[in-house]
């Protein structure tokens, strides 16, 4: 057992931190973007950097524009960039989930025309899969996508879009045929999110942030040539998306709350039997936090330590969103009742509380987003623990004659 | 025996069950929602004026109705299950407050306006920093009146009276202050709930008059745990309702939510802390009207108990919604939200909790 | 609202309170009893003094021999009684479950037959449902009973079966047509516990003691007679005993653990931090357990009430099992793991200790008996809140053929 | 990096996990159970011996195989799969008392014994009453020797040695006493785990030499801390594993009753609560072997989180499996009671959580 890199993640690492220190020094220091014009054009340039540094789809096959290098040459880039000021985030969803599958399952002239560009930065790319009435249950989708002639037209209605705004185009899931089995009428396709009868909205959390788009699709047109896989196939080429996805969901959000905060609170509170930090219920708090905190932090090191020696990671990982959300949600509630009426009060941006309090908001949407608490349970009863799936209603029923049970 | 309240009780419940079905709820809190003054709806106000809720617990010579405690819990219940946008829950401790510990003056004073509307009060302990309802507070008697600063304090912006905590010899203490002077600034603050304004006083030789000492106070504090825990119980019962609700209607796989044991036993959980809740509440209603000496101990198991069913019943509303749930525009935003305003309004669970543990403590060296 | 008794209460528990000191002297004092008989005639004396006092089957029609009373004198005399050293408990099930199905399903002459003399103390009843492969699932009952002429065979196994050894006459539900569906084929009898091929074995607990019994039948000859309700409607009258055992399902077992052993236990115990009783995390249980256990016994105080007002109780009664069960698990764990490793050494009988681990036995069986945890969510899910039934396979197909999903 | 055990360890893990699925288990828990005098089952004993188990912490010198941590703990997670009738852990944590702590003289006497399987260890600390690892023991030098009680010791029936807190200077530290000798009677004593034997040393004057002062028992505490994570982790698998294979056969109201949510996610949590454990426990592991500061943290969180995930698994292991989990006959006993031993055995999670929060504040401080 060894936490430190071998010789040869050592020597990568300390290329890869001396590029970033020099590409990245720019960006030190700087005030976040004011305009969303501002934080495009800081979030592109650091996406060309790594392109021209070769950087960019590190474990990409090259015949796509990549280097097709091993997985933990990406995951030490990408530990060193997230310890640098290098502006990141608005390319994730495009090129960790959407270009992957535009080169699984789009044409060569679809690839030829898309992947390299999104690659270098020239164009961001969202994901457009949830619906109202397809969360949980994804191939609810109803958006619905007709034929005509050469093109599609679709019309309907997407939730939870990350950054569809800042977007040029989309991966959209819809119905081409009702009338098939709730998994076997859906088609994937590209979309110009530019295109006429594309409306984002922001979406308002009940938080009062905005951190996702509704888009509503109002007779748009799409090109055959753009689809992905074959027609009602939608929910096959789904799943390599999600495949992908489930990779990509990490930890803890950076800067939420942890076991050293709550100590940290702890620390200047008044209970009735005197500081909040040596009261035992406090401590097993913390306890707990650590725990859960550490714990999933020590299991992602297994699963990148297998990376590491060439193995797939086990099922592990898949515990990481389910501890962290809910753990959020207590912790910060626990914070806050310590805090008494003081965690009442809001409008003290960036101090501990103000953090708690964004905390116990974002937690409720965590515990929700990307596969519920209790999908998540399922998945690890079903698929790590062999138990039966839950008994559903026949799967065969054409879509529009299901009756719900 | 009749661990129940009375018909007279629960027929008024009904009625004023009627009237917040009619007029408040999820809807009209969204209006002060979407208010950025978040003025209070005092068409709504009016109404619970003429149904005489304000003047329940004011003695019939000062213009109420003089009735006891069973009814100012039910009316409690459903204030909290309303969202109602209105200084009701304010007004009804600062009510207690005078009854507890309030003198003759005070109350010729203030009751009869009380009783016919046009007086609003509201109860303060809070400084801004973490700190419990029994701490000794910061605010204290110089300058020849009151010095310090209140907050948050529930409907203080539109209040015209205020019952206080300020330090006494051993503790805490109340004190009645009239908030039409200017050595008692009020200004409104922002916070978790964004229907139920709040205010910070700020006191600068205010004048005041004491009411009662800290042991007083205490009972104050055991009776606003009654009242508070009956109105975290309507409103947890309202999310509860919400999320059962939804459970029965939404369908994911095929068949409605509901139906999964996920769902359902969450839902079962709502209820059996829910109850728990109720059986504790009751009985501090009980030792309320009763004046027992059960009234500490009860008082802090109901506010324990009802806090308890309302996080969790809050917290897993949204849940059981799913992604809608987590908008703007759902409705759980207002119970999420009113959780803190319940727990931050007179002490979190941990507080309550110790304080029942230390009513037992206390019940078992007197009967040792 | 009143706790006290209201004056007719009063009067009636006066009353009761003079009887039972009468007559339940002789029983003060003794020492358990050293064999089944000595056992077996206490309990049996009790019950014919409470007869010939009119205090037997107080809310019973007048023509079974009962009172006709209200149930509230039940409630006081019960009350009263558990007061008082009287022998109690070996006719519970059978005067509480077994003769209310027999009055209500048998024939005038087995009810003749019957009904006065388990009354009167002279027969002692058992109730023969569960089964290895049905328990939760009750109706999923495989003892056999096959006619032959105007008698029945009895063949099969049943278990959890309190006193059956030392039992007369039983209730056993048979399945008499396995090739109707589940719930259509079941029949209801009266069985002689002393007839050949009834063979009564103790059942040993995980504890190591031995509370109940397995009972086997083997070729056991019943009278179609002593047949109770129509062939194939033995789920309804089932269905009857249940709903009387809903209502005889206590709260806490008497002596069990509670808020202020814990305190007690807490008081002799040190921790790192100092005194057990003074650190804020035990503290918390002893409020969570006072909450759980004065929660449990005030709910119950409002189902009297609303007996003692001629009320139906609502459901609130539902909970208190559910809550009891887990609760007696938490604290007597807690309690234990307090005790650190003095907690794990056993022999000490009548110790707080010894009480304790007692009930961390068995809390893990309560917590299954009369509906496991997740029978008793269920019900409140789908009775008192009205949350849909689990997605079950279809009800009509033949027990024979069921194939399970 | 490589945060993962070295081929060769996982190798010797499964050596060692094909000769107990072969040997131990449930059943041959079960004929020790069904034996009054719970004699310990010697040839399994022998079996160990002769896989080297016993000698693969002794140095070579002494005879042994010489190997590190990581070996040895995975050894220990076998050993609580097993629930193995020996007393392989306490002779464990004794060859780890005399590595941490013992002299070179006592190395010499006793290492070669442990590592051919002619000697017995085991370790004790409790005396009796509800105490801590790290508390004063009332054990300590007197009349020339040892006086005291140790109580409940496992396997101290059929050790030859054994490695016992007593009151040092400034908290308990280790002296080793050979328990052939009259004034170190042993007799056994009657546990909730009816599996592994214990026993009660009452030492009266007896001879007993020092291994190491208060901090090298702490030392040696926090390994013993890993070694009986990964113990633990062992029966909570197999605990774990019988939930779920029971899960997937038995059926109620016409499905497996594995595809109720209810029980699903009841064994969902288990396995979370497993990997917690796992992860917390290979830190330890690492700590342990690579005699790393962070070793107090890891293995107080380690053993937290593993007691944790076996006290939920054994509980809910027998209510997965309803009526029969509840009988005599049923193995979910063995689990339930080992849950019990094992958090007996070290102190109980409480202790263990709160030194993590002490050892947290240590570090915080020293990279203040």
């Amino acid at each position: 057992m060894d936490f430190n890199d071998n010789r040869e993640e050592a020597a990568l690492r300390a290329r890869v931190r001396a590029w970033i220190a020099e590409n990245a020094a720019e960006y030190e220091g700087l005030p976040p973007a004011k305009t969303p014009e501002e934080y495009v054009a800081r979030q592109r340039g650091w996406q060309k950097k790594k392109y021209g540094g070769g950087y960019a789809g590190i474990t990409w096959p090259k015949k796509f524009g990549g280097q097709g290098r091993a997985p933990m040459e990406a995951i030490i880039f990408s530990q060193e960039e997230s310890r640098s000021a290098a502006p990141t985030g608005l390319y994730d969803i495009g090129l960790g989930m959407c270009i992957p599958t535009v080169f699984t399952h789009g044409s060569p002239d679809v690839i030829q025309r898309f992947v390299r560009r999104a690659l270098e930065g020239d164009e961001i790319w969202c994901q457009l899969f949830s619906e109202p009435s397809a969360g949980s249950d994804l191939a609810g989708i109803r958006a619905k996508a007709v034929r005509d002639g050469t093109d599609w037209i679709v019309n309907g209605q997407k939730v939870w879009t990350t950054n569809a705004h800042l977007c040029d185009y989309g991966i959209i899931i819809t119905r081409t045929d009702a009338g098939a089995p709730k998994h076997k009428g859906l088609t994937m396709f590209i979309v110009d999110m530019h295109a006429e009868g594309v409306e984002c909205r922001p979406l308002k959390q009940m938080s009062g942030a905005s951190d996702f788009n509704e888009v509503f699709f109002d007779d748009v047109r799409i090109p055959d040539a753009w689809r992905l896989g074959a027609e009602g196939e939608g929910w096959q080429v789904a799943l390599t998306t999600l495949m992908n996805e489930r990779l990509a969901v990490g930890g803890k959000p950076r800067n939420s709350p942890d076991w050293s905060m709550l100590m940290r609170v702890a620390a200047i509170t008044e209970t009735a039997r005197g500081p909040a930090v040596h009261q035992a219920d406090v401590r097993e708090r913390i306890a707990q936090a650590y725990i859960n905190d550490r714990g999933v932090a020590l299991t992602q090191q297994r699963a990148l330590s297998a990376l590491s020696q060439g193995k797939t990671p086990g099922p592990e990982q898949s515990i990481a969103k389910l501890v962290v959300a809910r753990q959020m949600q207590e912790i910060s509630r626990f914070a806050l009742d310590l805090s008494e009426s003081a965690g009442f009060l809001t409008g003290e941006d960036g101090s501990d509380l103000a953090r708690l309090q964004d905390s116990y908001f974002w937690a409720a949407g965590l515990r929700i987003a990307g596969g519920t608490d209790e999908i998540l349970r399922n998945i690890i009863a079903e698929r790590v623990l062999g138990l039966p799936g839950d008994l559903r209603p026949p799967k065969d029923t054409p879509f529009n004659e299901v009756q719900p049970l | 025996m009749n661990f129940d309240f009375s018909e007279e009780a629960r027929e008024l419940q009904a009625q004023a069950r009627r009237f917040f079905d009619a007029e408040a709820g999820p809807d009209a809190a969204r209006r002060i929602l979407n208010d950025e003054e978040r003025a209070f709806d005092t068409e709504m106000w009016s109404g619970i004026v003429d149904l005489g809720l304000t003047a329940l617990r004011v003695p019939e010579v000062h213009g109420g109705l003089g009735l006891g405690a069973e009814e100012i819990c039910l009316i409690s219940e459903e204030a909290g299950r309303s969202l109602a946008p209105v200084p009701l829950m304010s007004t009804l401790l600062f009510t207690e407050a005078l009854l507890v510990a309030g003198t003759p003056q005070q109350h010729e004073r203030w009751l009869p306006g009380i009783a016919d509307g046009s007086v609003i009060g509201c109860f303060g302990w809070g400084e801004g920093r973490s700190q419990l309802p029994t701490a000794m507070p910061d605010t204290r008697m110089a300058k020849g009146g009151l010095v310090g600063m209140k907050v948050p304090v529930a409907d203080a912006p539109i209040a015209h009276v205020a019952a206080l905590t300020v330090a006494g010899d051993d503790g805490p203490r109340l004190y009645l202050v009239d908030l039409a002077q200017d050595a008692a600034a009020v200004e409104r603050v922002d916070v978790l709930d964004l229907v139920r304004l709040h205010g910070r006083i700020a006191l600068d030789g205010a004048r005041a008059e004491p009411m009662g000492g800290t042991s007083a106070f205490s009972d104050f504090l055991d009776k606003a745990a009654v009242l508070t825990s009956f109105e975290a119980i309507g409103t947890q019962d309202a999310a509860m309702t919400m999320a059962v609700t939804y459970a029965r209607e939404r369908v994911a796989f095929g068949q409605r939510i509901g139906r999964y044991q996920a769902v359902k036993h969450k839902a079962a959980d709502m209820y059996v802390k829910q109850q728990l809740a109720v059986a504790h509440a009751m009985h501090g209603a009980w030792a309320f009207a009763a004046d027992a000496p059960e009234l500490r101990q009860a008082a802090a198991a109901a506010r324990t108990a009802s806090l308890d069913a309302l996080t969790f019943t809050a917290e897993e509303n949204v849940q059981i919604h799913g992604g809608i749930g987590f908008t703007w525009e759902s409705d759980c935003q207002f119970y999420y939200r009113r959780a803190r305003a319940l727990s931050a309004g007179l002490g979190s669970r941990g507080f309550w909790s110790e304080r029942l543990v230390r009513a037992l403590e206390q019940r078992n060296a007197e009967t040792a």
